[in-house]
């Protein structure tokens, strides 16, 4: 009898999170562009298992995306230049949604626009659709020539865009940075002030590859977004920078691929993380993630995500 | 789908050639639902290192009901080389089977031309279609690059063997085999022959053009850059024939019809 | 006869660079750092058959560097926080000029000052040393408090440092240019029209690892500079753009390990490179990297490092 | 100096206890120049792969004229890992020596101490010095981690050994043992001994106190981590007794007099 109550006043772990008034399972997400709309790897992954799942990015209308080759491999990292190729927004709401909504996870919708005025249009039309708990404001993609970047690195741009989405939407918004800037913080602090419910950072390096053999930029983009374990430790920087610049929840997202890694975010102050190239190289890490943070929590006595923040 | 991450073991591991290698490892889930023309993604690095990061996609060359799955590759760089450092007793994680394989299509005489390593998914193919209904041509610049010509001797009807040093077969490219072929007889039927290819760019473009011109179906099987294999990174885009949608290798092929592509 | 003829009237490869008035005998230049004063790997290292070596960064006063822990392995890279620890200038020219000097290779004096005045301080003490070839300003240190990236992220502060340095100095002036930046090459226009007589590029990237059983930063200063081949794709990225940006010449940094790397950073646009974390891993590598850069230029028949560059 | 960057056959690697190696190569040049307490720094990736992007510091085991290069080392992380698996005719890149290693004194009686794999250095340094004045303690949690037990007991006049389990020799600490040792005694000499330990911070700064209180001369070999080795990147600071200047792990030791480092 005691031996028995002894166990049951340890509470199992919790790894739940409330994030900006999103109910996870877990901290942990996938993110944008690197499990497509769910469905794609549901044989390989049970998207249940997770936290949620960040869809690919969509814009107003459909997108290409870039010409090929559109990504290189890099020591322990990836270029990519997709240059978002999406369904666009009417598709994706009427193609992939109702698969999404039967699936018992959060789904965040990532969206970008080649104009404030297009992230306003896209945001109003997600705002109230069954099975969508989030918003995420792509304002940092490099792969794009409108939009993206240039939002992301200009914090009066930054917050205005925020500002203008919160006004048309009830939804939580989540505005993802871009780490190619001088100053992660103001940026954060901008749309923090302009109503962000939470941020997530960090968005992919601006990087290149040059093909010798044929004398040219491997990418037809020339230039490309760097993921993978190699910019971990400037995504970690980034995310200890902005959970003490700012109140509101921050979601790590670099390099993470193991649940080692992800604890590493929590400890920087992350809430939660995104789990992006780890997918592509192993459709089952999440899942794996997912259970390694759980075992370390109950081996050292942890019952909540944020406990494990370094103060 | 029914695709499958696995740690596999290895069952043997021989190398052909100064640089081919033959890889067999025990994938039961996998060789089981494996369609002829499907690939799959195997990891590459030793014990816990993460470079190279990315797996490296590899055509099934065979598949049986045993479990056995076989590869045929060659080693051009880092990846390829790491995985042919490995041997029986150690294991490789292997992704699959993915994308879209060969489609088998009621025709005449099946034509299979590999040119290289492209010899790789046709020994899956032929021994999926009637024996006799199957001629192989394989080409490569020496006798040293025709890699298990035996087996495929044993799976096909006819067994052409294209040489540019004339060192086995015949002299010149896989064309030069084509142009020779007396492509109406078929062992029951007068139907149309169809055309199965893999190999470098140039040579399947010859062979798209050949096979065209003799109003003959073309299958294809591509390769390009690939992260994920299972059609979520967007990244292995492919230029249609169309001015619509790119395609993607590792879901809309590796195997296409030679009409659904921009031949450039 | 004709066979010799035709031998002969092929040039070898010319390695050689001139670059902001100084002569390299080949564009591989070992960097600030990652090489001491030289002499500590002159055995393992025939430093007469380098282009040049760039010495450790110079302060005013003897510094005695952070505290340890100062370094950690990330995938493929290296976070340091040395904080720059050195002999000073005085030292320096008294201890280690004297065996520099004997050295048949460029000598490039890499300083660093807490402000302004130290800078120009340090700048003019080396004038007309006897055997020093250039000045490398680093005006891009992530490790010391005050001083290094404050300079280098305002491009006022960095195109004034240039200035004063330049009217104390007739040495050639060599900017070297911080990644942590939004746009690099508003700061590389800036030193450009402040006289700089070459730019360098880039130093290291600022990140951070957590150690997870400890619960802390892995490293005492909490950031660090991430080098190495992990950061390889977004210096070549900054090289493409800065050497689209000026006339003046640029010098490429960051993750070069093979001869392969180092030319995609000629074409890309660099006039010369260094190698900083991979003499640390293999202290021949720079050796080597010249090696294979004369093999491949003999191999495709070119005669000049700058025909390598994409235009 | 003479230090050399050489790429090395395996001449042999054994394992000789659940996570414990022993490692032979053949590396002439580094052998021949090489002194007790030196290290090396060994690239452990497998073909072109770029992580672990680091060398590995091994301390030498044992180094012969014959051109026979020795590591005795446990696996704790991926570096090792990979280290460990290489057998006899690959090859491994070895840098060394490197560092300064134990300077012998005129003393009485070596008193050698090594806790775990902190006996790594001490066989070399016992084959250096008159084997009758040659104590060596080595301690581990149990048997299990008392690794080449033979080799020390051909070299050294005396070996303890201690574990924390009892299942061999003195049950205790290391210091168990050097409390019971009689330091008066020596073979042809009065004189007062002298201290060589390698092993867990913890059990250095035992022996450490212990020495000191016994007015005894102490040199001990520190780890920190290290990214060139050789002296150049100075990440391997370490805190001086003294206000003053950092040392450095690679090129000041990494071997110590017991009064130059700050115990903390
Ligand atoms: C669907 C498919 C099936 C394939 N089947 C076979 C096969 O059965 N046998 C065989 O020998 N080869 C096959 N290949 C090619 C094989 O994937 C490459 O040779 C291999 O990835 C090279 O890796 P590496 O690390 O040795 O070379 P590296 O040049 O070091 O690789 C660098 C990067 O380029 C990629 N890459 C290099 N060459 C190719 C290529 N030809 N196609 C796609 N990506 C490439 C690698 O995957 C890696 O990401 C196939 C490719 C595809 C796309
Ligand atoms: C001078 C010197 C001599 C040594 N001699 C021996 C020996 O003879 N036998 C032996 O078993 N071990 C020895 N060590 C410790 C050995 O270097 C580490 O165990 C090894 O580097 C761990 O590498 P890893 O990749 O397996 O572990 P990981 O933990 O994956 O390594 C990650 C990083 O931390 C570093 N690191 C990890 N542990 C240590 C450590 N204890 N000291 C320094 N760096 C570390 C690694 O070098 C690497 O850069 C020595 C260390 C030093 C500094
Ligand atoms: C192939 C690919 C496509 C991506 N597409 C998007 C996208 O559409 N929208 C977005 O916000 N981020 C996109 N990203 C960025 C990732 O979501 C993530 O921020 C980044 O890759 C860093 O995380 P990682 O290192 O775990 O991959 C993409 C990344 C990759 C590799
Ligand atoms: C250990 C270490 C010390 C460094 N010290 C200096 C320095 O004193 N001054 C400087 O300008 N750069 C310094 N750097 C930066 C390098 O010179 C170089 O710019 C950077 O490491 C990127 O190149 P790499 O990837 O080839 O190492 C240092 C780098 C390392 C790794
Ligand atoms: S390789 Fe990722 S979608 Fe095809
Ligand atoms: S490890 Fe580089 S100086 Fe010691």
């Amino acid at each position: 009898m005691p031996y028995f109550e002894q166990k049951s006043t340890r509470p199992l772990p919790r790894t739940g999170v409330d994030l900006a008034g999103i109910k996870f399972k877990n901290p942990v997400i996938l993110a944008s562009g690197t499990c497509g709309y769910g469905q794609e790897i549901d044989d390989l992954l049970d998207l249940e298992l997770l936290g949620g799942i960040v869809v690919k990015g969509i814009s107003l209308g459909e997108r290409r995306g870039n010409p090929p080759p559109r990504i290189h491999e890099t020591p322990c990292g990836l270029l990519n230049a997709i240059g978002l190729e999406n369904v666009g927004l009417e598709r994706f709401l009427s193609e992939k949604m109702p698969w999404l909504r039967k699936i018992d996870t959060a789904v965040i919708v990532n969206i970008l626009g080649n104009s404030a005025e297009e992230y306003v249009q896209i945001a109003r039309s997600l705002d109230r659709v069954p099975g969508i708990d989030g918003i995420e404001v792509n304002i940092s993609c490099p792969n794009v020539k409108a939009g993206g970047i240039a939002f992301g690195a200009d914090p009066a741009l930054a917050a205005e865009i925020t500002r203008r989405i919160k006004t048309v939407t009830s939804l939580p918004v989540i505005v993802k940075l871009s780490p190619n800037v001088t100053d992660i913080t103001v940026i954060a602090r901008a749309v923090e002030g302009a109503g962000a419910d939470a941020i997530s950072l960090i968005n992919t390096l601006l990087g290149m590859a040059i093909d010798v053999k044929n004398k040219r930029p491997v990418l037809a983009n020339i230039f490309g977004g760097l993921s993978g374990p190699a910019i971990k430790p400037i995504a970690l920087r980034m995310v200890w920078q902005v959970a003490r610049a700012v109140e509101i929840p921050v979601i790590g997202i670099g390099g993470i691929s193991t649940s080692q890694d992800a604890i590493e975010f929590f400890m920087a102050g992350a809430s939660a993380i995104q789990v992006g190239t780890a997918t592509l190289v192993n459709p089952g890490s999440a899942a794996e993630i997912v259970a390694g943070i759980a075992s370390f929590m109950d081996k050292e006595g942890i019952s909540d995500i944020s406990q494990m923040r370094i103060p | 789908m029914s695709r499958y991450s696995a740690t596999c073991h290895i069952i043997d591991q021989v190398r052909l050639a100064q640089d081919i290698f033959h890889l067999v490892v025990d994938a039961p889930d996998i060789a089981r639902v494996a369609r002829p023309g499907q690939f799959c993604m195997l990891a590459t690095a030793h014990g816990g290192g993460l470079d190279p990061l990315l797996r490296r996609p590899l055509s099934i060359h065979d598949a049986w009901p045993s479990g056995r799955l076989e590869f045929l590759y060659r080693v051009v760089g880092k990846g390829t080389d790491l995985l042919s450092q490995k041997g029986p007793g150690e294991t490789v994680c292997v992704l699959g089977p993915l994308g879209r394989g060969f489609r088998p299509e009621p025709c005449g005489k099946s034509i299979l031309v590999g040119g290289g390593l492209g010899a790789a998914p046709l020994l899956f193919l032929a021994r999926s279609l009637d024996r006799m209904d199957v001629t192989v041509i394989l080409g490569g610049r020496s006798i040293h690059e025709i890699a298990r010509l035996d087996a495929f001797e044993g799976a096909a009807g006819e067994v052409l063997v294209t040489t540019e040093d004339g060192s086995r077969g015949i002299k010149g490219l896989v064309t030069t085999a084509l142009e020779r072929l007396d492509i109406s007889s078929s062992s029951h039927t007068d139907a149309i022959p169809c055309v199965f290819a893999c190999g470098p760019w140039p040579m399947m473009k010859a062979v798209y053009a050949w096979a065209t011109a003799k109003g003959i179906a073309i299958q294809v099987s591509l390769e390009t850059q690939m992260a994920c294999g299972t059609g979520v990174c967007l990244g292995c885009a492919i230029r249609p024939s169309t001015q619509g949608r790119y395609l993607h290798t590792c879901k809309d092929g590796p195997v296409f019809f030679g009409t659904e592509i921009d031949w450039g």
